[in-house]
């Protein structure tokens, strides 16, 4: 028997540290400085631009719901600081037709699919106007009209459900891809398993979007797996993977476009590994200083997807710190609004609790409401 | 009307329903080319192709999680799990994700399915493929529960259960899968969910039972009749929402009570209706409610026969509660 | 003594234990470094190590399955999962194989360990992290299923648990990790298992609870001595096997029962309860019990304190089963 | 969208057919006619005799443990026709202090380990001296004595029970390896990833033995996976992988001792699949011939495993038709004194059904012994 502790069987952290985004399998466009690595972009100065635009307005309005936390307005928030490139770039390349089931931390990806932001901050508040009537947590959200799915906590339940989604679409020769994101501690769950298993057999079409962000909460990617990669995952399943630097927004986009394509032309699943990092704590429950060596923060921060966009945009078409200023200054007008409303609604209503359930109300249900509606709370509503 | 066993009835439905609605597919382990360790997806492979009769790979929470998925894009899932010991590798699927689908999207993502499984002792199948592990669903709210005792009911409840909007467990009682037998009504024939049938009239005791212990309630009740006990004999048909007025009238009627299923005793769905009918018939009750259950035991394999509360157990409750 | 919260009982209960006994192992999502997401490990993973506090992958099914193991070896694994509303990914190891492990090799096999994970609502974390699944796993036979209310049970409990050759179930009511606190016995302190307290004496009505809703409990209690009701107040400590003698004790002499719990009613522990003094003392019984629960929907966000049968649901209760 | 069926997009089949096995990455000692293809068998004559002893006494117990279901004197019977090489190799390669992690199909290795063959009748007939008290069905049986664990029904379950266990060997620095066996269709169970997920992480001592036997009951292995093998899935958790000749005996020997020995180094797990076939139905419930092309058996019959053996110890030791007559008669008397053994030991007394769920009866199963004692059976008893 071997005497080394088992600290150290578990394997380097190379993984997650910039080197490893920098590895030269990892498909990259744009440099950390913005300069094009390609030959082409391979979107438009519009496109472009219109992802900058989404990703500057999420990272906004992700530190005002962090805020809102602090101050006791909102109870939790759990957002993509850092993830923009990932969450934007990958979204940014499904079709209208296509679906989008997320993890818990898209919704950059949702309202860029068109869910409304006054949506999004009754869910925050789990007021009266939130379609779910504040049954779920901050960040749980919905959103069909515009083809996203519906967040749970679970971890992973989504990938498998996006796997038979996307299978009935294919049974049905209705030509849809669906995009499921999951974080890289998502792999370990059964439902990757399950999920990847079913989708390679059944050929499905679907793009797995890997958010290796570094982090699951506190554990770090090497006590995630002891595989090469995250990516490397597709060969049990005999799915295709590919890696792409996560905070390079041309090639996350590029990547999952041509993962899109693929699934579009019934040849089966890609799985994407994005490589990221969590600027922030897990989400406003957690307290990263506890365990994130900061030395790992500084070489991350000089990787930013917003940086690097804006450098690129700078050179390309300009962009200057006044638009700079009027983009933020529109995002915190819509804020206003929409916080004002949001918190000018009330609670949900009591009655509301039984609701939905069932698609309708059976016996002891009816009982339970009643009991509710003729209780002391009730009579103070 | 055609003479038919649990099996045909079931067979009869799904492909009924198949051919009426193409929306539903079935999917799961050995459903497909072999139709089924029990043979009641027989046939339906052959007629309705590899696209709706799927057999898949090994995983229980990957058959319910993707037949979740199916169900969210508006297809009509039937998956099938082979036996219902064999149910919980799904069951975060079944409890965190399918019963609370509807609720948690404030009715955007309804979720409906009919998950079919085999229930129940009686085959000599030991600790792994004879349990009946109802009220761990009942207890997650969002979930009906159905388990049919007779071919009609079956084929009726199991048609009703494909067209429900919510999520509904289809509980099979192997045991009488082909020692039940009897007349079915041919083409669309739908039971409602949630009605309980009265099976046999009585004015001493009600017996409130489903699935394969139907038949050694009707055994006990005639030998209590031999006894001059006459038993009202209730086959709950849906376990959940169950059919509570007419426990409660036969109840009301009767004053006692004897709840029989093979599941283990505690915290079953016997102790769930021994509550609601003292909520509802306190003053009525003149014995005290009895459970004559499995026991609180895995399920064992040479001694199934004194595990499953058979006729000889069921027949001094019966007694007892009238003498009381 | 010591005066403690829960989690500081908690945390020096499982420190003494790894100090005496070097078979214990904690393992669990960020157990580790981070010492737990409530922090109830702190410390342990600095003292003891990463050969006995181990931060594991991200799956429970992972994390019991082999904890088993480990408990087969002869550890004895104490393993955490981080809400217990993620426990499901894990419930076939726990029902299938941790609860029959004993029994299917005539005892050859015995699993001992406890698995600890916070339940209930309390701190708005809507359907996945306010859940009391206590019910799912009494049904199945081989389990005992621990919830203490005071930082000093929780202490006594969770040695007793560490120490016992079964596997034990160990709910921490999060709602109450910070808000109980009271005074601890320092060093070896153990509370039996199986053995109930009697928090409150009253002559009027019984009313049996445990974990966080015992102070919800206590108040509504006081309340209805107020209006001249006389409550007495039990706190089950052990959920399974529960401590039936002190329920029926009480119950003969009040005649009345409440029961309280946060799990949904339907198929609930309080259905077992009450079934168990209806068979026990039911001509003892002068009103019908009742049971005051979480409603029959999954877990709210907005609306927790209307789901959870807090004091302004018990009183009702109380008083009207004392009037009946 | 491709118009194809869905029938076409699952893979070709010549993952399960007698090719695959003979393909050059399959690790191979006896050819299938008994030539040694190596220069070296690896084992001694003696070992080699032993070996051919064990596998031919599990096939006639096998076989009549069949005819002991189709008479009705047992209730079921799931064997290891044809696997006899895969089953009884890999126990062999196994030192004393090792552990064995058995699935369903194993009773060959657990004998071969010291399990008494009157308790394995006494499991088989589920009677009073079963140790188990007849509690569980035929073919699940255990023996700590020998280090053999519980056959339990669920799928994949001890997969990951068996990693937990050489995990805990390691924390303790003891140096024992543990074998756990399972199904190719095993590979698709949840218990699969975790086990697999668990060991590379902690870089267990564990031998993954999966039985690639074509079949999960009537569904074949291009249905369970999309992969190029089930080996290939070790790259999925960094644990090695290797595929050998499931019906070559040395070569299963020898891959599972190499695997062994690397695993007793502390140089962690190793995930071996066999190749082989499933000669008789999945059990004796199953009828095969409802899904098994005919055409697959006759080549995998010429591959039979004891054939092979049998060939090569004829040229070898002079492996000859009396000793093998005098080893199956000695068989014969071996079975007839534990049938006769088995069936006159009654059933498990009534009482037995309350022991054993917990250390002590706790007071309801105290109740309900007493009531089962009290009620018509008891005193029919
Ligand atoms: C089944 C389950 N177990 C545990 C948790 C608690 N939990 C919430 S998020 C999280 C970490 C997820 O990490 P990862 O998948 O990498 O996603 P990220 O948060 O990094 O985006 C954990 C353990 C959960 N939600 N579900
Ligand atoms: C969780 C679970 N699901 C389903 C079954 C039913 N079942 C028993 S054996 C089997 C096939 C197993 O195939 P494989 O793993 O390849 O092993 P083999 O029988 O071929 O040795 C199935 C589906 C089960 N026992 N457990
Ligand atoms: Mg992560
Ligand atoms: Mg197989």
């Amino acid at each position: 028997m071997t005497t080394d502790t088992l600290e150290s069987v578990t394997h380097g952290t190379s993984r997650r540290l910039p080197d490893d985004a920098l590895a030269p399998d990892v498909v990259r466009i744009l440099s950390p400085d913005g300069t094009l690595l390609a030959d082409e972009p391979g979107v438009s100065d519009e496109e472009a631009v219109a992802l900058y635009r989404a990703m500057a307005r999420t990272r906004i309005i992700d530190e005002r719901a962090v805020l809102l936390q602090r101050q006791g307005r909102i109870g939790f928030h759990i957002g993509s600081l850092g993830e923009e490139a990932t969450v934007l770039g990958s979204a940014y390349a499904l079709r209208g037709t296509d679906w989008l089931f997320p993890c818990y931390r898209e919704f950059g990806a949702a309202l860029l699919r068109g869910m409304p932001l006054q949506r999004y901050f009754d869910n925050l508040y789990g007021n009266a106007s939130d379609p779910a009537k504040g049954r779920q947590m901050p960040d749980h959200w919905c959103y069909r009209d515009a083809r996203v799915g519906s967040v749970s906590s679970p971890i992973g339940t989504q990938i498998t459900q996006a796997v038979g989604f996307a299978w009935a679409a294919r049974i049905r020769r209705d030509p849809l891809v669906a995009l499921v994101y999951f974080g890289e501690g998502a792999t370990s769950s059964n439902e990757f398993h399950n999920g990847l298993n079913f989708a390679g057999v059944f050929k499905t079409p679907n793009v797995f979007l890997c958010r290796n962000n570094g982090w699951a909460i506190s554990v770090p990617t090497e006590r995630q797996t002891a595989s090469e990669s995250f990516a490397a995952k597709g060969v049990a399943y005999g799915v295709p993977a590919v890696r792409c630097d996560g905070n390079d927004v041309l090639a996350v986009l590029q990547v999952t476009r041509q993962a899109v394509e693929r699934a579009a032309r019934g040849e089966g699943p890609t799985l994407v590994e994005a490589l990221t990092y969590r600027m922030s704590g897990h989400s406003t429950s957690d307290d990263p200083t506890r365990y994130r060596p900061e030395e790992q923060l500084s070489p991350w921060g000089k990787l930013d997807p917003m940086h690097r966009l804006r450098r690129y945009l700078e050179a390309r078409v300009g962009w200057s710190d006044g638009k700079q200023q009027a983009l933020e200054e529109q995002v915190a007008g819509e804020l206003k609004t929409v916080i004002e409303t949001a918190e000018k609604s009330s609670a949900p209503a009591l009655e509301t609790l039984f609701d939905d359930v069932f698609a309708t109300l059976p016996w002891h249900l009816q009982e339970q409401r009643a009991e509710l509606l003729s209780g002391p709370r009730a009579k103070g509503h | 009307m055609t003479q038919m066993n649990m099996v045909q009835a079931i067979n009869d439905a799904l492909r009924f329903e198949m051919k009426r609605d193409d929306r539903v597919v079935i999917l799961g382990e050995d459903v497909g080319k072999v139709g089924g360790v029990f043979r009641v997806t027989a046939g339906l492979y052959d007629e309705f192709g590899d696209d709706r009769v799927i057999d898949t790979p090994l995983s229980e929470g990957g058959i319910i999680g993707t037949a979740i998925g199916m169900a969210l894009y508006g297809l009509r899932p039937v998956p099938e799990i082979q036996f219902s010991d064999f149910i919980f590798p799904a069951y975060d699927q079944i409890v965190s994700e399918l019963a609370k689908y509807r609720y948690r999207s404030g009715g955007e993502f309804p979720c409906p399915m009919v998950i079919r499984t085999p229930v129940g002792g009686g085959i000599r199948g030991g600790h792994y493929h004879s349990q009946s592990p109802e009220a761990q669903f009942i207890h997650v709210a969002g979930l009906k529960v159905v388990c049919p005792a007779t071919p009609a009911d079956a084929k009726g409840l199991l048609l009703s259960a494909m067209r429900d909007p919510d999520p509904v467990l289809f509980f099979e009682p192997k045991r009488i899968y082909r020692a039940a037998k009897g007349e079915v009504p041919d083409g669309d024939y739908t039971v409602p969910l949630g009605k309980a049938n009265v099976v046999r009239g009585g004015e001493h005791v009600t017996l409130v039972t489903w699935g394969a212990m139907l038949y050694e309630a009707l055994d006990a009740a005639n030998k209590a009749a031999a006894e001059g006990v006459q038993v009202e004999v209730i086959d709950l048909r849906t376990l959940w929402p169950l059919d509570i007025d007419t426990i409660v009238a036969s109840v009301k009627k009767t004053g006692r009570v004897v709840v029989v299923h093979e599941a283990p005793r505690s915290c079953g769905l016997g102790g769930e209706i021994v509550s609601l009918i003292n909520e509802k018939a306190f003053l009525h009750l003149e014995a005290p409610p009895k459970r004559v259950c499995g026991f609180d035991t895995p399920f064992p394999y040479t001694l199934e026969n004194e595990y499953l509360p058979l006729s000889h157990r069921i027949v001094p409750a019966l007694l007892e509660t009238a003498r009381f």
